[in-house]
Order: C-alpha cells, then sequence, then structure tokens
C-alpha cells in the first residue's frame, strides 16, 4: 500500500470515494434507491436533484448520521463502516449542513471549537480559536465576528460560520449540502474562488445546490438523482443547464418568462418614515418609506441582515414600530396586531418558514387553516367544522400541486418544496390585498421555485400588491415591476426594472447611492 | 421584637442560610450539570434519600465518615447511571422516569432502613471544622468558616461548576449537547456520552447532597428524610437561569428566608404558624417576579436525542 | 358479621397507622404496645398486622374495610384522621370491634372504641422539670402542626414552666410538617441562637432537633416515645404513651362480647401515661422531687393545668 | 389499519412493562421473605378481585384521571403544570366551604354548584401560575411547586381556624370540618364506593378530546405549545393561551378536590401534608397522562391502570405484610419500566412503516413486470 499525500491542512488526501448500491428507507419513503456515487481527489461534484429526491440522505449515510440499509463505502479502495460523524471526522470527512448545526447561545469561536482538542489540556482556547478564525476569514473573504453569538447574526452569516467551521477543520473531501443558499451574488463567486482553490490543492468536494449556474460554472462533474435514484453523471462540460434541468424534473422547463407589464392601479400599500428596532435593540429600519401600487411586485433587493426581516415584521404586526405609518387602501394599519393585520387582507410569506410559517408537527389541512380560523367556512362559534376543512385543504392541496400522502400528513414529513408551497397555497388563497413575500423560493428545487413564481405573477394580475423581499436577484429581476434596494436599514433607492441592472443594483446593495435615481424621481 | 434585626442574630440567620443551603447546592449543581446537557432529572430527591441512607447506614456501622460520604456518592452515581440509561439509552420521557426514579429511591431507602436499621438512630456527623484564622474575622468569620466540612465542600462546588461550564472543553461540549445536540452530533461530540457523564455526577452530587443532611446536618435518617428538598433544588435550577452562581444566590436566598421565618416564630411574632412557614414560598415567587430573568432554559432539555433514521 | 372468634383462635388485630413504625413517636407508641401485649398474651394467642404510613385518608379507609371483612377481632384505627371514616364503615360491621384514636368520641356506636392521651399532663411535668434546670431563662419547643396531640403537650408543657418559674421565657415554633426533619433540625438551631438551653419538641420531625441539641449539649424533653436511645447524655426525661392500658382492656372487653362503646384516655394516673427518666442523665434529686410532685399534684387533682380540660 | 402481531403488542406494551417491573418487585418480596405469588394474587384481587375492589379501583382513578386530563391541556400548551397537589386543595376548600355555609341547601342544587366552584377556585389557582408566567416570565414549574406548600399551609390555617368542626374547637382540636350533609354525597352508581364523580370524568375526557381537536380555542391551545412564534405569526395572542391552558388545568384538579370531597371523604381534614389529602393524584395524574401519550383519551385507560396498582399495592401490603415503602419502590418501578417500553413501541411503529414501504414496492415491481395493458390501473 503507498503512503497517502498529505494536503496543505496537514490531513491525508482521499483520491477516491465510492458509494455503491446505496440503499435507505424511512417510514413511507424510499430515500435511496440503489445509488452508486464517487468523487475524486482535486474534484469538485455536483449532486442535484428535485426537493426530496435523497441528496441530504446519501451525504448523511456518507458522514455517518444515517447508516445505509444496503450497500458500501470505499475509501481509496478499502470498504469502511462510518458509524458516527466521528468516524467521518476522523476519516477526513467534513459537511456544511443544510440545515445549519450551530448552537445559537454559544459564540462563533464556542461553534468552531466545540468538539476539536484544545491545545490547553481541559481549558478552551477560544483565543487561539479565534485567531485562526480571523486568518481564515481574512484568507477566504468571509467576514464574522467570532466574539458574537449565533442568535445574533443573520442566516447570511450564519452560513458563513458553517463554512469556516468546515475549513478549520480542514477535510480532505467536504460536502457541501446547499451552502449558497443563503450568500449574495458576491459572497458566492468570493466562496468559490475558496472551494476552486481547494480542489486545486488536492481536496475532494461534493457540491449540492438547486442554482444550476453555480453548477455548471465551478463543478468537474454532476450526479442527478430523482425519486432517489440514479438518473445519471456527466462532465459539466458536456452539459448545460436546460438539459440538467430536465435530468432533474423529467420535463424541460423554461427559464424565459414573458409577460404583460401592466399599469399600476391605486398605491395600495404605503409605508412612510418606518423606523423600528431589532431583536438586540438596535435599529434596524430607519425612516424607510414606500408604495406598491395594486398589481405591481416591488422587489426589494438587499444583502441579509439590512432590515428585511424586521421591515416584512412590522407590516405583519409581529413587531412594533417606533415610528412612521403603514397604511393599506388609506386605512391606518400602524399598530395594528397581526390578527387586525390578517382581517385587512395581508398575506405574508415569512422568511423562517419553519419556524413562523408553519407548525411542523401540524398536519397539512391544520396548517392551511392557520391564519384563517375563524372564518365562517372554518369554524361557527368556536367549533370546527371538520367536513369543510376536509374539503378545502382537499382542494388547495390539488390547485397548488402540493406533494403530500394526504391532507392530514404532518408538515414535517414533507419534502421543503412542498412545505413551502402549503404556505403559498394558505396566504394566496385568502385573495389578499397586500402580498408580503420573504424570500419565497429560499432552497426550494427548481421546479417548484418555477410554480411559485407563476402564482405571485398570476397573484398580481388579480390586482394584489406584492412586495417581494429576496436576495436573490435572478428572482428580483424575473420578478418586479419596480425594484428598491434596503442597505442597514434604510431605502437606497427605487428604480423600475427596465432601467436596472444587475451591476447597479449590486453597488446600492452595497451601500453606494445611485446619482441616477434621485435625479429621475 | 427590637432585638430582631441585632447584628448577632443576622449572623445567626446568616449562618443557618449558609449551613441550610448546603443540600440545595449539591443537588442543584449536579442537577444544573444534567439540564445544561438536556436532561431533567426529577429523580434527584430520590437519590438524595438514597444517598442519606447510605451514607447513615456506614457511619452508623463503622463510625466511618468518609467512608460514608464515598457510599453516598457511589450509590448517587449508580442512581444517576440508571436515570442515564432510561434517559438517554431508552430515550425514555424524563419527566415521568424522574418521577419513578424518586419513588423507587423513596421506597428504596425506607425499605433498606427497616431492615438494616430499625429505628430512629441518631450518629455522631461532621463536626464543626473552624478555618483557622478566617473563622476569627468578625461578622464574617462566624458565618461562613465555622461549619462542617460538607458545607464547605458544598461553597467549593460553585466556582468548580462555574469553571468547568464555561472554561473548560468540556463544559462548551455540555452546553452545546444542551442546546443543539444535532449539532454537536455533527462534529463529533457524543450526545450520549455527555449526557451520562451530567447525569451520573448529577446524581452523585445528590447522594453527596443526601449525605450532607444524613451524617452532616441532621445526624439521622428517617423515612423521606428530606421532604421534598430535591424538588426545591430543581426549582432552583431554573430560578439561577442555569448558572451555578445564580442558583447559589437563589439557594441563599430561599433558605435566608425559611431562616428568617423560623426566627419569626421563635421570637413569638403574633402571626400564625401557617403564615410563617408559607413566607419563604412567597417571597421566593415575589423574588422570581422582580428578577424577571429572561434567561430561557437550554433549548433541548428534556428532549431525548435520536438520530431520526 | 361473623361472631367474636374469643375462643376458638387467637385474639387477632389489625392496626392502621399513619407513619411508619419505627417513627420513634405516635405510630411506633402503638406498635410497641402491641408488641407488649403480645409478649404478655404470648404469640400464639395473640397476632396482629399492620398497615403503617397510611396518611392518605382514603387508602386507610379502604385498609380498614378491608380487614373488617376477614376475621380480625379488634381493628385499631391509630389517627385521628380516620375517624370519619370509621363511622361510616364500623356500622357496616357490627360484629367485629374498632378501636380508634386519638380521640374521645365513640359515635355514639356499640361496636368502637375511642382513646386518647392526656399528652398536656406529661407535658406539665416536663415543663417544671425543664423550668427547674433552666439556667438561660429560655426554654425552645418546636412543634409539627398547631393541632391535637401536640399542641396539648406544648401547651400543657408551656403551663408547666409558667407555673414553676414565670420569668423564663418559652420560644414555640411549628415547621408546618410532621415529616421535615431539617425544618425542625433548623428550629432547633434558632431556638439555641436565642439563648435555649432546654428545649422540647412533639411528633416523628424532632429527631431532627434532638440531634441538634445532642450536638449543642442542650438538654431534651421527648414525648410520645423513648427518645434517650437518640441522645443518651442530654435527654433528661420522655413522657411515654402506653396503649397497652387501653388495649389490655379492650381486648378483655372484646372477649367478653362488649364491642365498644367505652372511652379511654392515657393519663398519669392510670399509667398510660408514664414519664421515663434517662438512666444516663444525671438528674438532681431535689429536681425530680419537682417532678414527682407536680405529677402528683395531677392525679390527686390538687394541680391544674388549664389545657384541654385538666 | 391492518391488526397485527405487532401492533397488539404494541397495545399490550405497558402491561408487558409492568409484568417484567412486578418481576423484579417479586426478587425484593422474596428477599423480604414474602411469597411473591401470594402477594400479586393479592394485589390482582385488591383491584379486581370484586365489585368493590373494582369500585375502589375507579374511585382511585378519577382524581387521576381528571387531573390527568387538566395536565394535557397544559402539557399540550407547552407548559408543565406540577400544582395539581395546591389546585386540588383549593377545589376541596372552595367547595367544602360552600357546602358548610348552606348546610340546607337542596343536594341537587348544591353538588353541581359545588362542583363549579371547586373547578374555579383550581382555575384561578393555577391562574396564578399562568399570569406570572405570561407577564413576567415566572417559570411556571417553579411557581407552581411553591403554590402548592402554600396551599398546604392555606389549608391548614382554614381547617384550624374558620372551617374547623364546631365540636373540635379547643386546645386538642383536630383540624378537621364537619361532614357534609349526605345530602350533598355524590350519587352512587352501584351499591359500592363508585360514585358519579367517575362518569363525570371521564366524560369530560372525552369533552376535553374535543375541545383540543375540534375547538379554535383548541387549535390555538395546541398551536402555542408547538411554535409559538407561528402562533403569533397566525394572529393568536400567546400569554392569552398559556394563561388560559394553565387556568384549565388547574380547574380540572380543582373539580379532582372537589369531586373528592363530595364523592369520597366528605369532610376534610389535614395532617400538614398535602398527600393526606390528595393522595399525592396531583402528581401521578401527571404520570397517568405521559402514559396516556398526553391524550385525554388515552388518560382514561392509563389513569385505571395506575388507580389499579395503587389499590391493588396497598392490598399487597396488608397481605403478605412488607413494609409500604416497598410499594412505593415498587411503583417507581412501575413507572420507570412502563417508560422505558416506548422505545419499543417506536421501534415496532418504524420497522412496520418501512415493511409496508417494502411491500409496496414489491407488489409495484411485480405489477411493473407483468404485462399490464396501456392507460389500465
Ligand atoms: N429522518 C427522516 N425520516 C423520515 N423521512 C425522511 C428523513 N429524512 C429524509 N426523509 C425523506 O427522505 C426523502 C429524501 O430527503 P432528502 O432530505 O434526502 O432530500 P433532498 O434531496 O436533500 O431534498 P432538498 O433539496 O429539499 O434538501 C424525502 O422524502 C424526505 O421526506
Ligand atoms: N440572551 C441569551 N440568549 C441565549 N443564550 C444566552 C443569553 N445570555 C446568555 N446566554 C448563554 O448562557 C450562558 C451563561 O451566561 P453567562 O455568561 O451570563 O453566565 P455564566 O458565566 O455561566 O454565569 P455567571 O457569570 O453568573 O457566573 C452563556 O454561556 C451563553 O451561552
Ligand atoms: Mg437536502
Ligand atoms: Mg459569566
Amino acid at each position: 500500500m503507498t503512503q497517502k499525500q498529505i494536503l496543505p491542512s496537514g490531513n491525508p488526501r482521499i483520491d477516491r470515494l465510492e458509494m455503491q448500491g446505496i440503499v435507505k428507507r424511512f417510514p413511507g419513503v424510499l430515500a435511496n434507491d440503489h445509488v452508486n456515487f464517487d468523487v475524486n481527489a482535486f474534484e469538485v461534484h455536483a449532486l442535484l436533484g428535485e426537493n426530496g429526491a435523497g441528496k441530504s440522505t446519501l451525504m448523511k449515510q456518507l458522514y455517518g448520521l444515517y447508516h445505509p440499509d444496503q450497500g458500501q463505502i470505499i475509501f481509496d479502495g478499502e470498504p469502511r463502516l462510518i458509524h458516527s460523524p466521528r468516524d467521518a471526522i476522523n476519516l477526513g470527512i467534513g459537511m456544511i449542513h443544510q440545515h445549519f448545526m450551530l448552537v445559537d447561545s454559544l459564540t462563533v469561536a464556542e461553534n468552531v471549537a466545540l468538539g476539536l482538542p484544545s491545545t490547553r489540556g481541559i481549558m478552551t482556547d477560544l483565543d487561539r480559536v479565534t485567531k485562526r478564525i480571523c486568518e481564515l476569514a481574512e484568507v477566504y473573504g468571509l467576514d464574522v465576528e467570532p466574539d458574537a453569538y449565533i442568535w445574533q447574526l443573520s442566516v447570511g452569516q450564519q452560513q458563513k460560520v458553517e463554512i469556516i467551521k468546515a475549513l478549520y477543520r480542514g477535510a480532505a473531501l467536504l460536502i457541501l449540502d446547499e451552502p449558497t443558499a443563503v450568500l449574495t451574488p458576491q459572497e458566492v463567486d468570493d466562496f468559490f474562488v475558496t472551494l476552486t482553490k481547494m480542489a486545486n490543492d488536492g481536496h475532494a468536494l461534493i457540491f449540492i445546490s438547486h442554482k444550476l449556474h453555480e453548477v455548471m460554472a465551478f463543478t468537474h462533474r454532476v450526479t442527478v438523482l430523482r425519486d432517489g435514484k440514479n438518473v445519471g453523471t456527466v462532465n459539466t462540460v458536456d452539459t448545460n443547464k436546460n438539459l440538467l434541468a430536465e435530468m432533474m424534473v423529467g420535463r424541460p422547463l423554461n427559464f424565459i418568462r414573458n409577460y404583460k407589464t401592466i399599469k399600476c392601479g391605486n398605491p395600495r400599500l404605503k409605508v412612510e418614515n418606518l423606523s423600528a428596532l431589532s431583536d438586540r435593540g438596535v435599529p434596524a429600519l430607519k425612516n424607510v418609506s414606500f408604495e406598491v401600487c395594486a398589481g405591481e411586485v416591488l422587489g426589494l433587493a438587499g444583502v441579509s441582515g439590512n432590515g428585511q426581516p424586521e421591515l416584512a415584521q412590522v407590516i405583519a404586526g409581529l413587531r412594533p414600530s417606533t415610528s412612521g405609518k403603514i397604511m393599506i387602501d388609506d386605512e391606518n394599519l400602524t399598530g395594528s396586531t397581526p390578527m387586525q393585520v390578517i382581517d385587512k387582507g395581508v398575506a405574508y410569506i415569512p422568511e423562517k418558514r419553519n419556524v413562523e410559517g408553519l407548525i411542523k408537527e401540524f398536519s397539512v389541512s391544520e396548517n392551511l387553516i392557520m391564519r384563517d380560523l375563524d372564518q365562517e367556512i372554518y369554524s361557527r362559534n368556536a367549533f370546527l367544522n371538520m367536513g369543510n376543512i376536509a374539503k378545502r385543504s382537499a382542494d388547495l392541496v390539488k390547485t397548488f400541486n402540493v406533494k403530500t400522502p394526504s391532507i392530514d400528513t404532518p408538515i414535517k414529513s414533507l419534502s421543503g418544496g412542498n412545505a413551502q408551497k402549503v404556505i403559498l397555497a394558505r396566504e394566496i388563497s385568502r385573495q389578499p390585498k397586500v402580498l408580503i413575500a420573504a424570500q419565497p423560493t429560499r432552497g426550494v428545487d427548481i421546479g417548484a421555485t418555477e410554480y411559485i413564481h407563476e402564482r405571485i405573477i398570476e397573484q398580481r394580475e388579480t390586482g394584489t400588491a406584492t412586495l417581494l423581499i429576496s436576495e436573490d436577484l435572478d428572482e428580483i429581476f424575473a420578478l418586479s415591476d419596480r425594484i428598491a434596494v434596503i442597505f442597514h436599514g434604510e431605502i437606497m433607492g427605487v428604480v423600475d426594472r427596465k432601467d436596472a441592472t444587475l451591476q447597479s443594483i449590486g453597488l446600492m446593495m452595497a451601500g453606494e447611492q445611485p446619482p441616477e435615481t434621485k435625479t429621475a424621481e | 421584637m427590637e432585638d430582631l434585626f441585632t447584628g448577632s442574630v443576622l449572623i445567626g440567620l446568616l449562618a443557618s442560610a449558609i449551613r441550610l443551603a448546603t443540600p440545595y447546592l449539591y443537588a442543584a449543581i449536579g442537577e444544573t450539570f444534567g439540564q445544561r446537557s438536556g436532561v431533567l432529572n426529577l429523580g434527584v430527591d430520590g437519590i438524595m434519600l438514597m444517598g442519606a441512607f447510605s451514607a447513615f447506614y456506614v457511619v452508623f456501622k463503622t463510625g466511618d465518615l468518609v467512608g460514608g460520604v464515598l457510599l453516598a456518592a457511589l450509590v448517587g452515581l449508580l442512581m444517576g447511571l440508571l436515570m442515564a440509561f432510561i434517559s438517554v439509552t431508552l430515550s425514555a420521557e424524563q419527566g415521568i422516569s424522574g418521577i419513578g426514579v424518586y419513588l423507587f429511591g423513596l421506597g428504596m431507602s425506607d425499605l433498606l432502613f427497616q431492615k438494616l436499621i430499625n429505628n430512629v438512630q441518631t450518629v455522631s456527623g461532621f463536626p464543626v471544622a473552624p478555618i483557622p484564622l478566617l473563622s476569627e474575622i468578625p461578622v464574617l468569620g462566624p458565618i461562613l468558616f465555622r461549619q462542617n466540612v460538607l458545607v464547605y465542600g458544598a461553597y467549593i462546588l460553585v466556582p468548580i461548576a462555574w469553571f468547568v461550564l464555561n472554561k473548560t472543553t468540556l463544559g462548551l461540549k455540555i452546553k452545546a449537547v444542551g442546546e443543539n445536540p444535532e449539532a454537536a452530533d455533527t462534529l463529533g461530540v457524543s450526545v450520549s456520552r455527555i449526557r451520562y457523564f451530567t447525569v451520573s455526577l448529577g446524581g452523585m452530587l445528590s447522594g453527596i447532597a443526601g449525605a450532607s443532611l444524613s451524617i452532616a446536618l441532621l445526624n439521622v435518617f428517617q423515612f423521606n428524610l428530606t421532604n421534598g428538598l430535591g424538588f426545591i433544588a430543581i426549582a432552583l435550577v431554573y430560578f439561577g437561569g442555569w448558572r451555578p452562581t445564580w442558583v447559589l444566590l437563589g439557594s441563599l436566598i430561599f433558605s435566608f428566608v425559611n431562616a428568617l421565618q423560623i426566627w419569626v416564630q421563635v421570637v413569638g411574632l403574633p402571626i400564625p404558624s401557617d403564615i410563617a412557614v408559607m413566607t419563604p414560598y412567597i417571597l421566593t415567587i415575589v423574588v422570581l417576579v422582580i428578577s424577571a430573568q429572561r434567561v430561557r432554559p437550554p433549548s433541548a432539555l428534556s428532549k431525548a436525542y435520536e438520530r431520526l433514521e | 358479621p361473623a361472631a367474636p372468634a374469643a375462643s376458638t383462635g387467637p385474639f387477632k388485630v389489625a392496626v392502621v397507622t399513619p407513619s411508619a413504625i419505627n417513627d420513634l413517636a405516635f405510630s411506633q407508641s402503638m406498635y410497641d404496645a402491641l408488641l407488649a401485649i403480645q409478649a404478655e398474651m404470648g404469640a400464639e394467642n395473640f397476632e396482629f398486622v399492620v398497615s403503617d404510613s397510611m396518611f392518605v385518608v382514603d387508602d386507610a379507609s379502604s385498609a380498614i374495610r378491608d380487614y373488617a371483612s376477614q376475621d380480625y377481632n379488634l381493628i385499631v384505627a391509630h389517627g385521628s384522621q380516620y375517624g370519619a371514616a370509621l363511622q361510616e364503615i364500623a356500622p357496616d360491621f357490627p360484629g367485629v370491634s374498632f378501636a380508634w384514636g386519638t380521640a374521645g368520641d365513640t359515635f355514639n356506636l356499640p361496636n368502637v372504641f375511642a382513646y386518647e392521651a392526656f399528652s398536656q399532663e406529661g407535658g406539665y411535668v416536663s415543663g417544671v422539670l425543664a423550668a427547674a434546670l433552666n439556667k438561660s431563662g429560655v426554654i425552645g419547643v418546636v412543634g409539627p402542626v398547631e393541632v391535637g396531640d401536640a399542641k396539648l403537650y406544648v401547651d400543657g408543657f408551656v403551663a408547666g414552666v409558667n407555673a414553676t418559674n414565670a420569668d423564663i421565657t418559652v420560644n414555640v415554633n411549628y415547621t408546618g410538617s410532621f415529616s421535615d426533619v431539617a425544618l425542625a433540625s433548623e428550629a432547633a438551631q434558632t431556638h439555641i441562637g436565642a439563648g435555649a438551653d432546654v428545649m422540647t419538641g412533639s411528633a416523628q420531625m424532632v429527631v431532627g432537633a434532638v440531634g441538634v441539641a445532642k450536638e449543642k449539649g442542650v438538654l431534651w424533653f421527648g414525648t410520645q416515645a423513648d427518645q434517650a436511645s437518640l441522645a443518651p447524655d442530654i435527654v433528661v426525661a420522655c413522657q411515654i404513651y402506653d396503649w397497652a392500658v387501653v388495649l389490655r382492656d379492650i381486648v378483655s372487653l372484646v372477649n367478653e362480647g362488649t364491642l365498644g362503646g367505652k372511652a379511654y384516655a392515657l393519663s398519669l394516673e392510670n399509667e398510660g401515661l408514664k414519664m421515663v427518666y434517662n438512666p444516663g442523665f444525671d438528674l438532681p434529686a431535689d429536681v425530680k422531687a419537682l417532678g414527682d410532685a407536680a405529677a402528683k399534684g395531677i392525679v390527686d387533682g390538687t394541680v391544674t393545668i388549664g389545657v384541654g380540660g385538666k | 389499519m391492518r391488526i397485527s402481531w405487532s401492533s397488539i403488542f404494541d397495545a399490550l406494551l405497558p402491561v408487558i412493562a409492568t409484568l417484567a417491573a412486578l418481576a423484579v418487585g417479586a426478587v425484593m418480596l422474596i428477599l423480604l421473605g414474602a411469597n411473591p405469588l401470594v402477594a400479586y394474587g393479592a394485589l390482582l384481587e385488591g383491584a379486581f378481585g370484586s365489585f368493590n375492589a373494582l369500585a375502589d379501583t375507579i374511585v382511585k382513578a378519577t382524581p387521576l384521571l381528571l387531573v390527568g386530563i387538566g395536565i394535557c391541556i397544559a402539557f399540550r400548551a407547552g407548559v408543565i403544570n406540577i400544582g395539581g397537589e395546591g389546585q386540588m386543595i383549593l377545589g376541596g376548600l372552595s367547595s367544602i366551604a360552600l357546602g358548610l355555609a348552606f348546610p340546607d341547601a337542596p343536594g341537587i342544587l348544591m353538588i353541581p354548584m359545588a362542583l363549579l366552584i371547586g373547578f374555579i377556585a383550581g382555575g384561578l389557582w393555577g391562574g396564578i401560575p399562568g399570569y406570572l408566567k405570561a407577564r413576567f416570565n415566572v417559570n411556571e414549574i417553579l411557581s407552581t411547586i411553591m403554590l402548592n406548600v402554600i396551599a398546604v399551609q392555606l389549608m391548614n390555617l382554614l381547617l384550624r381556624g374558620p372551617l374547623i368542626q364546631p365540636n373540635q374547637k379547643g386546645a386538642a382540636a383536630i383540624p378537621q370540618t364537619a361532614r357534609l350533609s349526605a345530602a350533598f354525597d355524590l350519587p352512587r352508581l352501584v351499591p359500592t364506593r363508585l360514585h358519579l364523580g367517575a362518569l363525570i370524568a371521564v366524560i369530560l375526557a372525552i369533552g376535553v378530546y374535543f375541545f383540543l381537536w375540534r375547538t379554535t380555542i383548541g387549535y390555538r391551545i395546541r398551536a402555542v405549545g408547538l411554535n409559538a412564534a407561528a402562533s403569533r405569526y397566525a394572529g393568536i395572542k400567546v400569554n392569552r393561551y398559556i394563561v388560559l391552558s394553565l387556568m384549565l388545568s388547574g380547574a380540572f384538579s380543582g373539580l379532582a378536590g372537589a369531586i373528592q370531597v363530595y364523592g369520597v371523604n366528605h369532610f376534610m381534614i389535614t395532617d400538614g401534608s398535602a398527600a393526606s389529602f390528595t393522595g399525592s393524584a396531583g402528581f401521578n395524574g401527571i404520570v397517568a397522562a405521559l402514559f396516556g401519550q398526553l391524550h385525554p383519551v388515552g388518560t382514561i385507560p392509563a389513569s385505571f391502570l395506575f388507580g389499579a396498582l395503587l389499590v391493588g399495592a396497598n392490598k399487597l401490603q396488608r397481605v403478605v405484610q412488607v413494609p409500604a415503602a416497598l410499594i412505593t419502590a415498587l411503583n417507581g418501578l412501575v413507572v420507570v419500566f412502563v417508560v422505558s417500553s416506548e422505545l419499543w413501541r417506536r421501534k415496532n411503529a418504524r420497522r412496520r412503516a418501512i415493511k409496508e414501504l417494502e411491500e409496496k414496492l414489491a407488489a409495484a415491481a411485480a405489477k411493473e413486470i407483468s404485462p399490464q395493458p396501456e392507460g389500465g390501473g
């Protein structure tokens, strides 16, 4: 046996990893059905598939979190049993998880240090860890504050902590399960530089994403899964976005959309000089003003952590404002309770859908009635009308094409995209006057994304005023009539989509005042 | 009445509070470790009783005080291991398992007592061990440094616990496992090993808490000697927001008010005894309202961790 | 409703007690009496069973009913809290004899005996002795809940002290519990802190107080059972309850066919209450004489305690 | 649903676990010199051996069930009510005070009023920790433990004072109330101790099931318990529902107290502890509810089983004359064994689901292989 090559991080290189005939069953789901997968040193191998195709499941078996029912995992020709993440770590495997694996009440440095030996015996060596984090942050362009508590960080920053955790451990094989879902385009570019460098150093990388342009941009090979089965493995240079999409979904998708622009009606949602505090008690919104007309989509672009969730929450009545006014159709909504806001016809697709938008243990139908419980069709004199609820839920599940075994299935057994459709079904079916959609397609596969976009457009055409909050500029450009940019809690400017370029919006997102918007007004 | 708050009375009350707080501290610090790692052990009181009996038995038969503490610690450790096995390995609902362990300890300690000793007896427990020099300090000396060894031990435990939780890699793992076991698991931290450790440690300290009653403070054993003290200790963990220093403060406040209520009765203030007895409990609630801590419990508290395979 | 099995076999007794039979207090006093009677009559002639720790009244009444439906000659409900249960059960079993205490009321039922203890009497004697031995001018009393037997004893004790030396302060406190040993111990500490050099207390949790008294060398008077074994150096005397006095009579009445209707009281006079002096404690003869005089006065009626009708 | 051996095994699991615990208990019995067969025979006889025994079991189970359904409500709302003991006491005290104040009222009027006032008093006592939690963020585990002690002292105070039986006034007073007028006794269902309270409890358990799953209030209580943030988003006033659920939970315990007074004891007496009145139902009800999977209907058999164990164990003690402590220890073992057996239930359910999946997949595969006309099926 030959001596293993050593990587710059000090870990021995993994030249080739193979997963053969992996079968994994869950109650009711065959998540992996004889899946084959391999990755080599110096390679970035993409793993693609719709929501629920079995990507994360496959990777969790590699990382020792799940154990395959059948099949084997072979490292450099040697079959290995991986009982736990500890085994995986010892073999040189690292993983960035799709759902953050961070301890909220600990600091960044503490999260990074967790589970690592300390140079100071039983005592922690957080100052060393802090120093090393700063170095890594410097090298890879990941700005995070090592002393901050995780709960203080935005999702984007938390994603960076996950990346730092993986880099810090210097794994020879790194699994990246949707690492870019919440990063801005610039951050993604920087991140890819890092990953490319790692691959060139001899690391093996597995990359999962729903964003095909990312896959096209920097991976070497692509494996596509559908319904837990291999569809095929291709070299990236031999394929294109459309072919990949077709492999995933089983039908062609159209990425370019054409819809008629309609004339803006009356201002439906009016926000004037709105200010509010964040959870930490610091100003998160500063004199924010804008209008959304009936039949219009206003896209709100911005890097995460600039006040977007706070804005949505204030409008939804979930967070008090410190000053300013919110009007809907000339009715003052400032200071209303969430219930009053709901009654005024405001629909809200929250960003943290698992935390805020859904009750995971509740069934699909229970989640569908969540915001309209007192409506006559659902209840009378506090007694639920089970018949109507079932009928209506079945209707919604059908119209919105939610893939679920039944309306009584708990939401937690649904795939991410389908859970998102439940929220959408609930909010849109309320015929809202105003729709606040925060990150509506985050983590959702391309088929579902297409579907959600179509619904938002459809809604727009019925006269709903939509505020679309998204960090995904593609989405903003695809759907918006006008685009507003938020930075540090302030609106940097509002531009018509046809006047906007990726570059001008990007600059505003970085905090630069665009001179032309002032004059254009 | 006017002598109610003279210096010497106050010193007496404080000394009482310090002494009374001892079993609470051992049990509550032990429970803090368990809860910080996500395990709610409601069996503390039962474990204390088993510890109290074991220690008493050794001292009654041999007079060996250290041996008594060691056996109490060992028995506590075993009961802790049992609780860990049920709640970690078998992933049982922690609240009920704890009640089961409590009932078992309550019955078993009395059964052993009736079979092995039979009659209420006293033993010579740990003598007061004044610390040279320090005990001569006016005011503080008699309060703090004229106690027995197990009392000192309880107070030394507080900074140690603080150190372990806040300054060591082990503490980091414990906190992580209690907040987000999944995250800890993915970093190769064995959730069950940590929980076994903290729960057994908690059991061991509860055993010593029992010993502090039976061979240091009361020097007797009787059916249900603890009289629910272990449950108050759990309450103090919540009161202390899972931090040793605050647990200490809570134990002292509760004990002080209890000592005060006895004093008030002894000096004959015209208050019905029932009202006097309920005062510490009312005051504890008032203190809770005033301090209104915004600390939330460890997120994974009382949740079994299983990889959802 | 079988006729009493008097002549055919052993006399069978079932007893229900609220606390453990080894509590060195209320329940043990009954248990010891049963053992004494058994020793007198012989194990082949006198059998008894016990359900102890029946502090849940509901469970106790199930037990009483269950025993009554078997062939026991006498069922003793040893706890005033069982009275109402007995009042309901006894009429259903007219052929079975019941006894309950501590109380003075047979509910006018022909098959119920009642027994109580004038525990204020021994309390008074102890109070007299305590006053005589006291030097600091302060005496401490640790009570459980301010009721019943315990309160009688405490009030008798206070009366005895006052009658002897009105200048002595008697500090009384009730811990609110029959079982909280730790609180009783702390109460004793507080009494000693307040200057007490003699103490007493009632109910099973006082062992905690005795422990403290022993450690601090403070004198102790006990009640209900002989507590000298707990602290041979400092226990001066204990008032003990000898229920055998009552049981003996009940057994013979039942054997003769009288199933109840009589109320008993343990007193110094009928020697159901006894002052037991700890031989290990060197009590000055003149002090003991004071105590004896008080006891004699209570018996012949020259001393009025002023508590509980005595 | 198909009935399979493994699902029958599941249903019997608590029983099997109880038997396993009793097997351990048998060893202890042998060590104590008792014959375990005789002992367990006595246990069964004591719990189920006769109509009277069965009635005793049900009477014992009644407060467990009432407290238990209250616990279900609280747990569903994400709060833990350890205050059952105190709430039972308040229910008992208030209802007896009413009954003693109007001794001549007709029973048909007094009984519902007394149960109602017990319900309300328990609810208010439970509302205190609810309010403290909602308003001041005081942990309810803590405050309910404290309130238990306070309730006991309140009971001592009242029974020594205003509520004391008139002829008990004086130094040697036993702190007990007079007996309630016999007209107020809850009607007996059959000529045993079994009283109307048991029926009320079962009906209420079913009612609470409907309340939790069929009304908007129940929906909101459950939503708050599962996810407070999402509940706020759904327009629910979270704090209000926390208070409400603790109040309801307390109210059912209060009702248990009132029923204990009107159905079983007919008077109140204190020895200074809560358990002498409640029989620890305030705690045991929690265990019963958890055995019943925190489902009000599941709590019905769970309470029955637990009641049987308590009643039967007392009989065991009487027959083989082992120390009462053994019974306590044995109960502890049963609790531990039953709760531990849950693991097998879950594992079984999972295994079954996966097996079903495999069968389904196999069937689908078989279908695919056999030639089928296009568009068929
Ligand atoms: N622990 C589990 N228990 C039961 N079912 C599970 C579990 N984990 C995953 N599943 C199911 O297995 C299937 C595959 O899930 P997986 O998370 O691997 O999908 P994915 O490809 O990563 O999807 P996404 O793009 O949404 O992340 C889904 O149907 C999911 O519901
Ligand atoms: N607001 C908060 N949200 C979440 N977690 C928190 C918050 N505040 C503190 N924590 C967590 O609680 C732990 C304890 O906090 P803190 O550092 O104040 O206490 P300590 O150092 O253990 O106790 P003390 O300093 O009183 O001896 C911290 O390590 C942190 O993980
Ligand atoms: Mg995934
Ligand atoms: Mg600190």
